[in-house]
């Protein structure tokens, strides 16, 4: 490499010797970053389908059956992750945070989109954390057992957390419209509410929060907007049905009127 | 070569690039003057009054689709062939609005989705990408999301003429879309925002559908289309 | 996957059969953007170090070993370059082009500053691409020679050889600086006269070119100005020896007056 | 725990986050106060009278070194060790500013290249990262470019100072520094266009060599300091 | 002429255009001032009580558009006539703004469309532009698709105020309106994100005629006008 | 004086000022976070169960702006009463957002429109600038259009909770404060961007009515409420 | 008149306008390829070999500008004069670009200040504007702008092709440009940014004559011309 | 109050700002044409001729500075003095070029600082914010910037009207500057900004200096003035 000829011009020269040191620091280091941004990149894309697959669960019969294939897709993303702590190793995370951030918050969008279909709540930092642990350096050859059981942990932060999670509103939303579309009228009510509480816990973060969720508030706003409209819509056909043939409605359509039947 | 010459070289490119934009921009011009008047055609479907002449209307669009063809013909002599994606933003959006147009007819004829092959039949153009100037997937499925869109009003204006079975049939077209749809990994791009105003479309078929059911008329219409 | 689940729902749906295959067709796209992503960034990281190494040349005694080393570099990149090539088989390169245009551009940017460097001129479009053939699917494998001998081109489009010019123009404005620092005046004025020329055919070229290019055209200005400005204080510096001991600068500096020498 | 008592735990955490800061920018705030000082200490070379007194102002900083490094033991007692990253930007500029004035005083001192090593030593800090609060190697590289640039203005004013051979000395010395800094591969950075500065400073001080050599004034300077 | 000479009297030129911009954007607030004066008047037409005052309250409109010609007589004194486009910028907005209002009265009064002219007439301007200060065609254009969606809030609030046949006549006088724009080539300009929005007062004008129907509140409605 | 006694005596009153604004923040950090407390306790009544509760919300809500009195009244004391405007950017956000939740309390507890004295009551402060620590009518106009879409926001989940009267009368509210800005001639600046969004409002809110009404819930709701 | 003939006759003017603005941008589009034919021309004048040459480069540059009159004169006939502002926006930036060439030849071969009249003539257009397509003032000033940047870039390259007597000339061209351009009030708008660079070359050329002066250069250039 | 008297009477507070600003305006405009005169005045001591009649130019720009005074006089008369902060804005421009040309006669009268005392003076205001229309450091320390940055440009323009002692005395001037603002501890501000661009300044008039030393010419110069 170049550094030879000069080290050849200079052969006495410590400058030149040290800054050889200093060449390859930067290099590692550039290097890891590229290699963290290319990981982020597969983590986000796969993290992206496990969401759309997860939009699939209000229009297929088994949604268990899917619930767990999202599992499986998430595992792998978790895995991915699992390089980010591997390259990670050791090191400050914040030093590479721009590298891989993007790719986090979508899985935590993804992972807490799932967690709310399936417990119909928030996930927490801590669950998603707890989930982050891998043990050894190779944790799904098993045959390597023996080997090192030193736990590796990836720690997602706050504010990845956080704009995962306003994210995660704009799904809920889409998942609401879906909703009403599939004549599921209980999410809808369900869904308002639990995003309303989101909506109010940013608004008392309000601007202490980083910058980036201050800009996702606009739209959080617009997606709790959106929901309570559904809402309001069915409440108000809703107050038609006594005064016009109850009878057929209630047996042609019997899910819209018992509201503890919707597709949980 | 000197560099002088090699700019000259290089400018003679740009401009013949800009020549061809601007071939391509006039076609496409008249490919726009010609989808606006088959969409105008198609229109009166919304009109109580229109209900009625659906057939005539098709027929009208399909003649209509004919100078598409021969327009589209013109469009593909204005450039290399394998040069498609080069270009291809001039002609995207007309192409996409010509797309919902053919599945419009084709749904207004036989209820039934358009398929790639039958679009790009109707508008003179291939398939597959390697046998020339084609449909783009991104852009028949734009198409395709315009055309529910233009169902959901459908409904409405439907329930509007007296046609009660109509939004039903509707409704499971919808949906059955609805389902093929969420099959898809989109990127975060404009057919992803169509997509989503796809569930709003859904969400209004539905609605359109409840409210015909609650007052007994969904039956109504199941009946008369039974008989 | 999600869609069997769908499918298993409606087993006779036509239109879910025939967007299971959209589906392939779409993500097969995306991965292969993502891919090519992937490479560019590859390109553009490895054209950047060559162009670092490059400008070692005017500090290292023996230059045709850097520029050797520089062309070793730039076989890696091209490599690459392969790869992109062999993902676009058969694809119009149009496609694809937002994916990998930034390292295109970087990769003109390196060879023609080592084009510039050995033949002081400027490669062409046409030497470019030419040297983008690529024999085979593995091209260095020289055993398989025997296989299939189709030709894989790239084709660089002239808007990114014109992009990677333009930021040509920035590397030869640092290397006419470090020139003078490095007491040889003779290659700045050569870069004056070469940068001139670029200028003139950029501007001759104006805004019927793609719009980066005007963009850059500020910079490529601000560089040109500044090697004209390091020109004219040679000049002006040049202007005093005569009436100064003249005896003394020829003696002790002679590689200052004697343009002939300067490190080519 | 309820989305709103997730919510106060996260509100708890910001509203920590928000506190380090405060009371980093604090201590920053009275570190560049310190190097402000020095800075002054120090700017005093560049004047004729200012040339004798270099090993005076050189102690006069190495005392006000003392004051910075228990600005920094402060300073390290805001935050967690491990999350040096996390609030870099609101120290890096400054320690980039006390590298400079690190790398000057010991250039001043024994016209040699401050290492590393050296600069963490007379900042109080560490060299390797997981050692503690360190100096990292770009922030020591643009200390070292900033010193680079005032090398050049100190040739020029060592001239009008009357010493001929301390150009001369500067030269060698910047031009093994270029050497140095030509073999690292830069991102698109701010410390990349820092680098870009050197070039100018190289430039500007052989333009001083060479005013001294057709001026014979080199050689005077270069026997003057033979003896 | 001295190069000072020149300048002087070149900013003899710079103040004079200075002036007239000054003089124009005096007018042109007072006319903004009687703009809202006339959208208060006829906003009152959305109120459940204002449907039986329309008369009235159109009458007052006209009378304050009285003033609207006298500033404007004022405006056209302010600049020669055929630096009209020179100055264009100053007042557009308000135009349309007038065009919507005078529009709205129009359609008030004879559920029309006022043409150009007519507008060009309320505001005691010219339709051709050789003959003087005009109304751009655009500027026209904008007003008609202001009024239109006023005309969706019409008919929304026309059922609350419980006359269920105006929503229907309001519907058949957009569709028509829309089929006119259709067979405009719009540029990619304000005008044409304007027109975008058109197709949203249709579908929302549509859908309050789709709750008369299905309610039986429009046969009721025709009924009514029938007598 | 030299140079360097003026520039130290000149640092004085930078460093003043620094601390003045450092002061300043710090109070205005502590009046953000009652404003979200406030907030939060207000966002309760969009709940379908937080309808019955608004008088105790409001009180709650009340005792909050004790607090914001305490802090303001901090805040007073931090800078001579005639640099209002000097400082006046770091607080006029948290201001507008106060007077924002004055309005709403106000509007939740009496329906009516709270005037600048009133929300200057609530906050401690005069309405007067010569009389000190003041309300800008600015701030004023903003805090009001913030309530106005929050209003449009409870006009949709009033209905949601079953509540068909209460819209109704935010829907006159709403009208009437339409009608009273289109008096104000506002520049082109945020306030005036602020009160373009009102007329979304307003359109919405009609909506909300014209929904009940045609599903006659409206006089239903009128029923009620005359009993 | 129905309205779908009202909206057919509309669009005869909207065509009329699209094809007048399409027939304006290709003249236009000729009028800068030979703009930048001419600059070609004239930037040829800062390589070292082209000082002599200036008055054969000056002879070439008025050939072209032929061209350019008879270029300009088919871009008269697209539209009708009175409409001039109405156009403006097409063609502002390329007669910016044609008032810089102009002066910059008139530069060359006279050394003196092109009038806005001398460029109305070499472009065979007229001043005042109720004579016919013409110069605007600004047009002319921004024109005289970009010449001033374009001599103090001939400024150094003199220097370089040993001709220290031309920047000596030139200063004393551009101080007075610039006395001349104080007397002006302009308006902050992209004019008076342009301006803002003009002390930039000022303070460039003040720069380059230092360096003659102080080695004696300019002296010599002195006497060389003395002769 | 009804909500209309309400809006009335807001509308009476908005149209009296918007009545003061434009007054504002006015007056400023007129202080601007004065500063420029003035500059015009001053800018003739960068001509070789000019160095001579230093003395007549600061007595004709004291002059002028009577007007300025008269006209500041003016501006204080068109709004209240503790709104002087809700304006600022509007004058912070032309009262920093007005510090700026009372620093540059000072400087160029006595070759000294002026004090904030001594600009108000020139102008005519107070220094301290409570005893009215004053002068804010800011404005104060931003007009000395931009007098170091014509200094450095009169030490280039010295030489070469052959004066070679005044730069040296410029040097120590700008130097001792310098060293004042270094006390400072600038926000991150325009102002910071400003003071950024000194250095650059300091390192110019370094060159200009060195550039005399290095030719014999500095000592020249000293040996002159010591005579
Ligand atoms: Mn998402
Ligand atoms: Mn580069």
């Amino acid at each position: 490499v170049g550094q030879d000829l000069e080290a050849r011009a200079n052969p006495a020269s410590a400058v030149l010797s040290v800054f050889k040191v200093f060449q390859q620091e930067l290099d590692i280091k550039h290097d890891k970053y590229e290699r963290l941004v290319k990981i982020s990149r597969d983590v986000t894309i796969e993290s992206k389908r496990t969401i759309f697959l997860l939009h699939r669960v209000t229009s297929v019969p088994d949604a268990e059956a899917l619930l767990s294939e999202a599992d499986t897709k998430l595992e792998a993303v978790r895995q991915k992750i699992g390089q980010i702590a591997e390259e990670l190793r050791g090191e400050d995370i914040y030093q590479f945070h721009r590298a891989f951030t993007p790719g986090i918050q979508e899985f935590v969008e993804a992972a807490s989109f799932l967690h709310y279909i399936r417990h119909r709540s928030l996930i927490s930092l801590e669950e998603i954390n707890a989930r982050l642990v891998f043990v050894g350096s190779k944790e799904l050859d098993n045959k390597d057992s023996a080997g090192s059981p030193e736990a590796l942990t990836f720690q997602v932060t706050p504010s990845d957390y956080l704009l995962g999670v306003a994210d995660l509103t704009g799904e809920l939303m889409r998942l609401c419209i879906s909703s009403v579309g599939n004549g599921d009228i209980d999410t809808p009510f369900q869904l308002s509410q639990f995003l309303r509480q989101i909506h109010d816990g940013f608004s008392y973060i309000g601007n202490t929060g980083p910058y980036e969720v201050s800009k996702k508030l606009h739209t959080l706003r617009q997606s709790l907007g959106k929901v309570e409209d559904a809402c309001y819509t069915l409440r108000v056909r809703g107050s038609e049905i006594p005064k016009h043939m109850l009878a057929d409605v209630f047996s042609s359509r019997s899910a819209l009127v018992d509201p503890d039947e919707g597709s949980a | 070569m000197s560099v002088t010459e090699m700019f000259s070289y290089l400018q003679g490119f740009l401009s013949a690039d800009q020549d061809v934009r601007e071939d391509i921009r006039k076609v496409v011009q008249t490919l726009e003057q010609t989808a606006r008047e088959i969409l105008t055609v198609l229109q009166s479907v919304h009109q109580p009054s229109g209900f009625k002449e659906i057939p005539g209307k098709c027929a009208k669009a399909r003649e209509l689709f004919c100078t598409v063809r021969t327009q589209i013909a013109q469009l593909k002599t204005k450039f290399p062939v394998e040069q498609y994606y080069r270009f291809h933003e001039h002609w995207r959006f007309v192409l996409q609005r010509l797309a919902f147009l053919s599945a419009f007819v084709v749904y207004l004829e036989s209820e039934s989705l358009v398929t790639r092959g039958e679009v790009a039949q109707i508008l003179g153009i291939e398939v597959v990408q390697d046998r020339g100037f084609h449909l783009d997937l991104e852009d028949y499925l734009a198409g395709v999301l315009i055309m529910a869109s233009e169902l959901s009003r459908l409904a409405v204006n439907s329930v509007t003429a007296g046609d009660y079975s109509r939004p039903i049939r509707i409704s499971n077209f919808i949906n059955e879309l609805d389902s093929g749809f969420r099959l898809l990994n989109l990127k975060n791009d404009p057919l992803r925002k169509r997509y989503d105003g796809l569930k709003y479309d859904v969400k209004k078929i539905e609605e359109v559908v409840y409210d015909l059911s609650i007052r007994g008329l969904a039956k109504e219409a199941e009946s008369v289309s039974d008989k």
